[in-house]
């Protein structure tokens, strides 16, 4: 991992309110495991002050400008615009300056080739799922199933498909393959693929029932994480989720930068995950 | 020959000395935004650096407070990180060793909840001889005493100072907090109690509520706010105490590039401390340490200790 | 037709009632930023705000400081005006014949450096009808107690509202510093000695340097930090006052658009002021009006007193 | 006076850090006298927070884009780069939009047309001067006498020639015109023309010393001065100077951007005019 001081080489709309962002990274993609991501600072000056963390979506090499240079080697970012800094983001274009920290953070374990791998992604979540497809594509036969609030969400499915993936398109509104909940196409899935893993990405709630279709399926299951962070390794501790077996009197709190942003889910604590709580301390540090 | 000799004489002298401490340069990390060293270690190399202050340290590990632990704010952030730490034990077994192998002072920042606390992790300091010195942060609260932060009373700060000082003898620096009417009150209290060096400040105290779900934006409701939006403070605060006290003053708040820094040093600290700005540019203290001595050679100073108070009032 | 009639019955009522004073909506100037009203009236019309608030006055004339008075920060900006105003009685001549003109609630800003003065501009605010309520700094210093701030002491700030609520009637608000310990102790010290309103907050001391001439920015050296960087603190203190005490609040800190205001609200303040802000953007206070006014309509809400106070903790 | 929400026109570097920039205005030109000023607010989002203040340039229309159109009102401004705010300025194109609050403030008196006219201009001292000179050739005979550190420091002569002002330029280094400072020419001009008025802008120490110089010759003497400024129309109190007969007992300060940015000479307090004075007091507002 390092800072990478470089420049955009496209940012596209790729949908309503989601861009493709092409970052030139020579050397980045030797290092990337599916599942890892980076931290992107918006702009030069404030605001805003944080950098935003965006996984990893491709990484590969671009045809050489002319004959005589190297091939350009990318990272490739897909975000959507919710906020401040990505707002800013949209309108970046190609030749601006941006840095880059990465690539951080725990990927997918991808060692276990046995049986069905099933990846589930839930809108934006889609992100971390097609480098892990690319790789399980060698070894296995891989299913995506792809869930979104309405076809504006569902993103990236032919390119899934083109990998060699089988691709199910749910969306709330019906807008875009069977209408309804991902979690539907998934329990099937289970029902017919006895021996399936489960790869999962999205909003929490998603997640949530995922993990019940797994616990019930007896489904091992690897989920993607986020949190807010404001230094993505490991130094501020602002982004941490409960492990399993977690008390008050032995906490086990984990960095989703550093422990995650994939975890096992057995390794997490399930009870208040993605939940505010409250205490009441001084709160100085 | 004649050039290339000029060069190494005319690069100004950074080596400041600092409560018995010979630093390299002025320049250390605040801590809780630096893990314990080893997590920035692949972005800078940390014998560049002054020295290299760890994350709080308690007796016992801490599991700190719920998430969202972060929020940002304009020009700044909140944390209510809830002193998260490994505990005193697990940072000598598990984080010594690699510090032992950088070459750099590294100054342990500490704390706990009663006094008695603070007391136990100043006799575990004393005994890791890797730790150089060691930095006392009076902003948490007294549980014995109601939740009254220590650092907020004169008389609760000079307790602790005390009891400290009574079990360390390596250099004991007292990071304050900006939480109070008075700083030097409580900066005369800590120097007359034993301190060494003062660290000033810590976060001040601040809250952010989402507008949309109605709630604080941390778990913890208020957090503490750090980063530039709190330099003006910060320096404000750095004056008066080198006014105050005759022991050494580090600054820290809101420092993110070499011009900020140099505020606080003409201001008359020492030394500072990079917080914040680490995640927003891992190698921030690298830029902060190349720019300070870049000012010096033009302003023609061969020394940055001729800067180090140089206010004109 | 019946769309015709729906629109105004969906307009959400905006008016707040504070401390005896009705007032067409919560936004108002903070003092010090908005001048006498007049200046700002080419901009905007003063008929749309809640109420004026007018720079800080004193018993006689006061100079101010000298200059630079102020510095631009991070997302904030330093003054020392030094308090600089035309007196009491140059107000009444020269500047309330203007202010008669305009059909809204006029808060007279007013200090002292004693408590004489403090109680003589009050007797004179009581005799001026057009004066609607009046806000009480106690962020200066008391030159008979050798310098110490009104506003820093709970007792010295519950004897100066003591005595300025002898001499007034009208609606007395209480404007706090946020550079104390605990703000609820002044807040509840104000509220006893008969504050109807509290204010909070003024601004932070800081000090910025430049690093060329190796000078304070400011000719004063320290100055008030105002603007976006510190409305976290300002948003916390409001939070703990209004916790504190059963007299409305008037949140005020680093305002710029609706969203800001809302986190003062949501979080207990009855009505707002918006300072810096006016400088940046002298409709600023329309954009804010506008946007709670639209965020009312989106969130389903048909009276701005359902939001304030609806933190969710 | 009131706040432009507009566009650039266009925006030119003219000499070494130095910029003109067009901004489209309708209506400005009826009400801007020479000698005012606008604050301009530098981008939408922080930092910087507070706008800056610029001397009205010019104004003036142009040609409409096509014919039906109505002629395109403009307020041109010319500033150099010596900071945050300005930094970003010259980063701005044609189209991007801008905040523009003005015209602000008290402009020169030309009321009387008598005797020569004598204008004092300090590197971009020389703005406000260019609108003055417009006005003044009506009536007078008018002269400007420029001076600069360089070549590079000075700017727009032979726009001042074409509006028939005749033009002395001086230059520290004597890289353009006579080497020098301006003083030196003003000198002659006093002694040759005993009834002239001076109207001057530029650094601190070049107006203290045409100061003296109509002191000796005893002739009329208007200045534009710069402070910090916050508001710019007399709200803040921060931009204050010193009024003649300033005691501490009988003060008397004066809003640079209300009761100036010009002001008779005799108006003011010359002796610590534009020098750092101390004070400590809580300083809180
Ligand atoms: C490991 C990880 C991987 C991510 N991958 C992607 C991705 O591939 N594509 C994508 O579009 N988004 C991704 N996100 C979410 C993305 O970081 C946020 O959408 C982005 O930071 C919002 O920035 P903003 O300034 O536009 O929003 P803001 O204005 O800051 O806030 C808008 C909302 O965004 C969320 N948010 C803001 N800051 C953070 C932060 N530091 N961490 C997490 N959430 C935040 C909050 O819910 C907030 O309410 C990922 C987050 C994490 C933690
Ligand atoms: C009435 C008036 C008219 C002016 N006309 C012109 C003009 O026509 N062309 C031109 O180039 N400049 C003019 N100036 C000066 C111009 O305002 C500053 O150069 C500009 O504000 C600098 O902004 P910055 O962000 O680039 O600099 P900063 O980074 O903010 O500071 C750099 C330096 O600029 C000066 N400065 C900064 N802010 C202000 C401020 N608000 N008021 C005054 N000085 C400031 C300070 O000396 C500071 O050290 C005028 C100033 C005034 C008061
Ligand atoms: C995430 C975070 C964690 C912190 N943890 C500690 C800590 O453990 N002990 C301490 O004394 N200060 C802690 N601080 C305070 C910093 O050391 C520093 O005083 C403060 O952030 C101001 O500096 P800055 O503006 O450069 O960040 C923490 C700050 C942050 C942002
Ligand atoms: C230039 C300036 C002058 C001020 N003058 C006064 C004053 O006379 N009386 C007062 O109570 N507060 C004064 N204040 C404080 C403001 O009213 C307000 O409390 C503070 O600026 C914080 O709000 P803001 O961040 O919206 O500016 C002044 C602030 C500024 C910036
Ligand atoms: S983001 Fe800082 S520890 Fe994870
Ligand atoms: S700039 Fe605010 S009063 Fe002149």
């Amino acid at each position: 991992m390092k800072n990478y001081r470089t420049k955009i080489i496209s940012n596209q709309e790729v949908s309503p309110g989601y861009y493709r962002m092409r970052i030139l990274a020579p050397g980045f993609g030797a290092k990337a495991r599916a599942g890892q991501f980076v931290m992107f600072r918006v702009q030069r000056s404030l605001p805003p002050l944080l950098r935003r963390p965006f996984g990893i979506f491709k990484v590969g090499f671009m045809e050489p400008d002319c004959d005589d240079m190297p091939p350009k080697e990318y990272v490739e970012i897909l975000y959507k615009v919710v906020g401040r800094g990505t707002t800013i983001m949209e309108a970046l274009h190609e030749g601006d300056g941006v840095e880059l920290l990465g690539p951080l953070g725990n990927g997918f374990d991808v060692t276990d080739t046995d049986g069905e791998m099933i990846l589930v992604g839930g809108g934006i979540g889609l992100v971390p799922l097609y480098m892990l497809a690319s790789e399980l594509v060698e070894h296995s036969s891989v299913r995506l199933l792809m869930g979104g609030r309405t076809r504006d969400d569902i993103l990236a499915v032919t390119e899934f498909e083109r990998l060699g993936v089988e691709t199910y398109v749910s969306t709330d509104d019906g807008s875009l393959g069977e209408e309804g909940l991902v979690t539907k196409v998934l329990e099937r899935k289970l029902q017919k693929y006895p021996n399936a893993k489960v790869f999962a990405c999205g909003p929490m709630p998603m997640l949530r029932a995922v993990r019940e279709k797994c616990l019930d399926y007896n489904a091992p299951l690897q989920v993607s994480l986020e949190e807010f962070m404001a230094c993505g390794v490991g130094a501020c501790l602002g982004c941490v989720v409960k492990g399993a077996g977690h008390t008050e009197e032995t906490p086990s709190y984990l960095c989703t930068c550093t422990a995650g942003p994939v975890f096992k889910a057995d390794y997490l604590d399930w009870e208040k995950l993605g939940q505010t709580e409250e205490t009441e301390c001084g709160g100085c540090s | 020959m004649a050039i290339e000799q000029k060069t190494p004489t005319t690069r100004p002298n950074l080596t400041v000395d600092l409560a018995g401490m010979r630093l390299r340069n002025p320049v250390m990390p605040a801590s809780g935004t630096f893990g314990y060293g080893e997590e920035y270690a692949p972005f800078l190399d940390l014998e560049d650096i002054g020295a290299i202050v760890t994350k709080g340290l308690s007796l016992k590990p801490k599991a700190g407070n719920p998430t969202p632990r972060i929020a940002e704010t304009i020009s700044g952030m909140l944390n209510a990180i809830g002193l998260q730490n490994v505990g005193i034990e697990a940072f000598q077994k598990h984080k010594i060793p690699f510090l032992r192998t950088v070459n750099t002072p590294v100054i342990a920042n500490f704390f706990g909840n009663t006094l008695e606390e603070y007391g136990a992790v100043a006799e575990q300091l004393e005994e890791i001889p890797e730790i150089a010195a060691a930095e006392l942060n009076i902003s948490c609260p007294n549980v014995k005493q109601g939740g009254i932060v220590f650092g907020t009373d004169p008389q609760a700060a000079s307790e602790v100072v005390r009891l400290v000082r009574s079990k360390l003898t390596k250099p004991l620096i007292v990071k304050l907090t900006p939480n109070v009417t008075d700083i030097t009150v409580v900066a005369k209290a800590v120097e007359d109690a034993g301190a060494d060096a003062i660290c000033c400040i810590n976060t001040l105290t601040g809250m952010s509520i989402d507008i949309h779900t109605r709630k604080p934006r941390l778990a913890n409701k208020t957090g503490g706010l750090s980063g530039p939006a709190i330099r003006p403070v910060a320096v404000r605060m750095v004056h008066q105490v080198v006014q105050a006290v005759s022991v050494p003053v580090i600054g820290v708040g809101g420092i993110v590039c070499a011009m900020d820094a140099l505020e606080f040093l003409i201001a008359g600290a020492t030394a500072v401390q990079v917080g914040t700005a680490n995640f927003v540019d891992p190698s921030a203290m690298l830029t902060v340490i190349r720019g300070i001595e870049e000012f010096c050679v033009n302003e023609g100073l061969d020394d940055i200790n001729q800067l180090i108070g140089s206010l004109r009032v």
